[in-house]
């Protein structure tokens, strides 16, 4: 994968090997923020901002400090920590620049620090050896793959809300069985790449 | 076991700990947002479900309001009294006693009153009806009975009854504005929880259109406006209107309104009685009478006039000896 | 000011501790690891090639010129017998199967006839391709001669082809090209 | 006090029904009951340890770097796990190897973390942590059965469904994730309804 290129990199993250519809990495917030489509945009676009710039760092951290002196069982731990710490720097900038964005996204900020999509990411671009231009489409665009999935189900289910589901399925379960059939819907992509 | 890895590693995280650890304190220092200690303290007494009944966007939305002044202190009707006694210690102000509100639909144009333009058989939502050229109805102002409200209502304390008008059960009504935002002719308000008189009806076309339309509507003749003796009705935008405060549900402007527009059940009308061990006979009552209903000499028991009467409960207010009650 | 230097100092000092203990038990069971992937190595590569008692690495310009001309071919071991002289080869090819790499460790002793073929990791779909871990599929290969390329058959299968899984042929396909490189590299190697 | 956080986790606050927390190994992993199992037990035992060590630590951490010190503590003991069972029980490495990284993204560690553990004591802590897990170990093999009774006709790669059964693949691959928790979830609201009135 390490010399694959970076238009192929970027149909994969987006469309073939969707974070969320076929890696199920970012799975919470896909489902807590999803109720409107201003809050999924807003946090795809924090996501994406938070994806991105982990990814740049994580590279650097990997091979400029943990490589060169073999530390690489710390990968795990020092990679959870300069997420986390994103997150968190991301969280005071946002609460500053924009308290209304802040006000949507509010209680899904810490769980963009588990948010597996961005430690997934963080090893995923080690385990195919990118480089750091690759890590930075790769990083970028499976970013973009989790806002198209996640803004496409908020749509969904705007609609859901207004129209008569059964009761035991409001809620979460017919927002779950939506997301299976964008899904399979994604499936179709497989062996585009 | 050689030590050099494991303290290398040791001082490389721990080091990428300090930059972070310090990075993430001056960050905090620097772009702190000057958030009102109370804001953060309320938010901790306030339950926190962030269910947006207080009509806030969550409890940071309802603390950081309630700081602005904006959201009333016993505003969160799930957290009930006892949150809102905590919330009026943090703001340094007591709580008072909260006149219980509750939604009311201002209509009464039923079929029989008020007939349909077409007959709507789509979705059975108001505001889906609602965006048909104003519904089907003949007066654009009134509840069409779609229900939007029932199905948005969380507290199952709407419904439609059985003439095809929303009704609420005041018991199970929390005040939390889900029917009033919905409902697209704002046929919803909130009234205080013991008010008798209120006026029933939503349409601000002037009189002669609005008969064409409806004939339990409010004409804007004005006549209970003029008939009011604690001056608590006026007619604004063709539509009377109740100040909840000064009325004393004396369901005057009840019966002088010629279409009957105004309810008030006629029935529950109070009626004042003097208590004749208590009564010294100061004829303040008498004086303070809308109606003149009270008479008597001066020094001797007063009786009150039943049928004269019509419950305000001024003399009772009035009365220093509180020897007047309302019955 | 204090207070930055003091958060500053409670981080490094959690990480650090962090660090020490994950250094330790990574001092502790490093080894221990190495071993037991060491063994599952030899393991596979035994499986392949059951004559051979131990496996010596091609590395060097040897293995690169082998990687270099047989695209999916990474790893080449040479297989010992206790006596030291050569009884066969082992390769390691990633082909490309459906959902991505295959890892395919193909043995052929130096008769030249197949000895064995395994699967290592891969993401092909489960319940697919993913069947080409069943023995009923890889056995297949085994005591097959390599002078001519093997082939796939979707049905009814000659001396010289395989059956694909049903509804895989691309798996199947992608595992036997790794399979024809690695014969391809073993004649290389061995100049006939 | 002990008793009720413990029942806590197992059904009122289900971490996977209820809190739909933790989703991501939950979909990922649940392709067979096995796997459930063997996801929930590791996630169990990292939750339980993380909880402890919070417990511990919390008044020493200022709120401010609040989470990533709790996610340092996480990723450690996870990796720890993981490094210790390679090296001392290969076998069940092997088995549950893949989930190991994927326990420390799981949310419910770092939410049980700082809505629980960072508030409450050891003891407590200790309870909530178990209960948690179990009720996750509960609920995603309930989800590995369904999936994979229907994507392969057995459970516990014991053949209920017999040979004859046309295996769903659709539900080992991802989209059956999605529908076997969403069914799973209507059904547990259904009875949620059905006790309420």
């Amino acid at each position: 994968m390490e010399n694959a290129s970076l238009l192929v990199i970027m149909v994969s993250a987006i469309l073939v090997n969707n974070f969320v519809l076929s890696r199920f990495l970012g799975i919470c917030p896909f489902l807590g923020v999803s109720k409107q489509v201003e809050t999924a945009f807003g946090m795809g676009m924090a996501v994406t901002f938070v994806m991105t710039l982990s990814g740049i760092l994580t590279y650097f951290v990997h091979y400029k400090l943990l490589v060169p002196n073999g530390l690489e069982f710390l990968q795990t731990a020092a990679f959870i920590l300069v997420i986390a710490s994103l997150v968190q720097f991301v969280e005071i900038v946002l609460q500053k620049m924009s308290p209304t964005l802040y006000q949507a996204l509010g209680v899904f900020l810490p769980l963009i620090t588990t948010n597996c999509a961005v430690l997934g990411l963080a090893l995923l671009n080690i385990q195919y050896e990118f480089g750091l231009l690759q890590t930075i489409v790769h990083s970028f665009f499976a970013a973009i793959g989790f806002s198209l999935a996640i803004v496409l189900f908020a749509g969904i289910r705007e609609k859901l809300e207004i129209s008569d589901v059964p009761l035991p399925f409001k809620g979460f379960p017919i927002a779950l069985i939506t997301a299976s059939l964008m899904s399979i819907a994604f499936l179709g992509f497989t062996g585009l790449v | 076991m050689d030590m050099n890895t494991i303290l290398l590693s040791a001082i490389s995280l721990g080091i990428m700990g300090l930059l972070f650890g310090a990075g993430l304190a001056f960050a905090s220092k620097k772009f702190a947002v000057e958030v009102d200690p109370r804001v953060t303290a309320i938010r901790e007494v306030v339950p926190g479900a962030n269910c947006g009944a207080c009509g806030f966007p969550g409890c940071d939305g309802y603390s950081a309001a309630v700081v602005r002044g904006d959201a009333p202190v016993n505003g969160c009707p799930v957290g009930g009294a006892d949150v809102a006694k905590l919330v009026a210690e943090i703001m340094g102000m007591d709580a008072g006693s909260s006149v219980k509100m509750v939604a009311k639909v201002k209509c009464e144009g039923s079929s029989d009153h008020c007939g349909n333009r077409f007959d709507y058989d789509g979705f059975d939502s108001c505001v889906a009806a609602n965006m048909l050229g104003g519904g089907p109805k003949d007066c654009q102002y009134g509840c069409m009975g779609l229900g939007s409200c029932v199905q948005v209502c969380p507290f199952d304390a709407i419904h439609i009854n059985d003439r095809g008008i929303a009704e609420v059960d005041k018991e199970k009504c929390t005040s939390c504005n889900k029917c009033i935002e919905i409902c697209p002719k704002n046929v919803i308000s909130l009234v205080p929880y013991d008010q008798l008189v209120i006026v029933d009806c939503n349409n601000k076309d002037k009189g002669p259109q609005v008969k064409k339309n409806c004939d339990v509507a409010c004409i804007a003749c004005g006549l209970c406006e003029r008939n009011c003796p604690f001056d608590a009705i006026h007619v604004v935008n063709n539509l009377a209107e109740i100040d909840y405060e000064k009325c004393k549900n004396c369901m005057v402007c009840v019966e002088k309104c010629p279409t009957k527009a105004i309810e008030g059940d006629l029935s529950k009308r109070k009626t004042a009685k003097v208590i004749e061990d208590k009564c010294i006979g100061c004829t303040i009552c008498a004086k303070n009478c809308p109606v003149d209903a009270i008479s008597g000499e001066l020094k001797s028991v007063h009786t009150v006039d039943a049928d004269k009467c019509i419950g305000c409960g001024v003399c009772a207010e009035k009365c220093p000896k509180d020897a007047i009650e309302l019955i | 000011m204090k207070d930055i230097l003091k958060t500053g100092l409670i981080l490094f000092i959690i990480s650090a501790v962090a660090a020490f203990a994950l250094a330790m038990t990574n001092e502790v069971t490093k080894d221990k690891i190495a071993e037991q992937r060491q063994m599952a190595n030899e393991l596979a590569k035994k499986e392949v090639l059951a004559a051979a008692s131990s496996f010596e690495d091609v590395t060097g310009d040897e293995l690169a010129t082998i990687v270099a001309k047989f695209a999916p071919v990474v790893e080449v071991y040479k297989g010992l017998d206790d006596g030291g002289n050569i009884v066969g080869y082992v390769f390691k090819s990633t082909p490309n199967g459906f959902g991505g790499s295959v890892e395919v460790v193909t043995g052929i002793d130096s008769e030249g006839t197949l000895s064995g073929v395994r699967i290592g990791n891969h993401n092909e779909t489960p319940g697919l391709g993913a069947k080409a871990t069943d023995p009923s599929f890889y056995e297949q290969y085994a005591g097959m001669s390599t002078d001519t390329p093997i082939g796939v058959a979707k049905s009814n299968p000659t001396e010289t082809d395989i059956q694909a899984i049903t509804g895989a042929t691309i798996s199947s396909r992608g595992v036997t090209s790794g399979v024809n490189a690695s014969i391809d590299a073993f004649y290389s190697i061995n100049g006939n | 006090m002990n008793i009720k956080n413990l029942t806590n986790g197992i059904l009122k606050e289900n971490p996977t029904f209820v809190q739909l927390l933790g989703m991501c190994p939950t979909l990922a992993v649940t392709t067979s009951a096995v796997n459930g199992i063997g996801m929930g037990l590791a996630t169990t035992a990292v939750l339980v340890l993380s909880n402890l060590a919070i417990s511990l630590l919390r008044n020493f951490i200022p709120s401010k770097v609040r989470i990533p010190a709790f996610i340092v503590v996480i990723a450690s003991f996870v990796t720890m796990v993981g490094m210790i069972m390679e090296a001392y029980t290969p076998d069940l490495y092997k088995a549950l190897g893949l989930f190991i990284p994927l326990i420390v993204v799981n949310c419910i560690i770092l939410a049980r973390a700082e809505a629980f553990a960072s508030k409450n004591g050891l003891v407590d802590s200790v309870f909530d942590g178990i209960g948690m897990g179990l009720g996750f170990t509960m609920s995603l093999t309930i989800l590995g059965s369904v999936r994979e009774l229907f994507g392969n006709g057995s459970i516990f790669n014991v053949s209920i469904l017999g040979a004859s059964y046309k295996p769903a693949l659709i539900m080992i691959l991802p989209p059956g994730a999605f529908l076997a928790l969403g069914l799973l979830l209507a059904l547990y609201n259904y009875f949620q309804i059905r006790r309420a009135n």
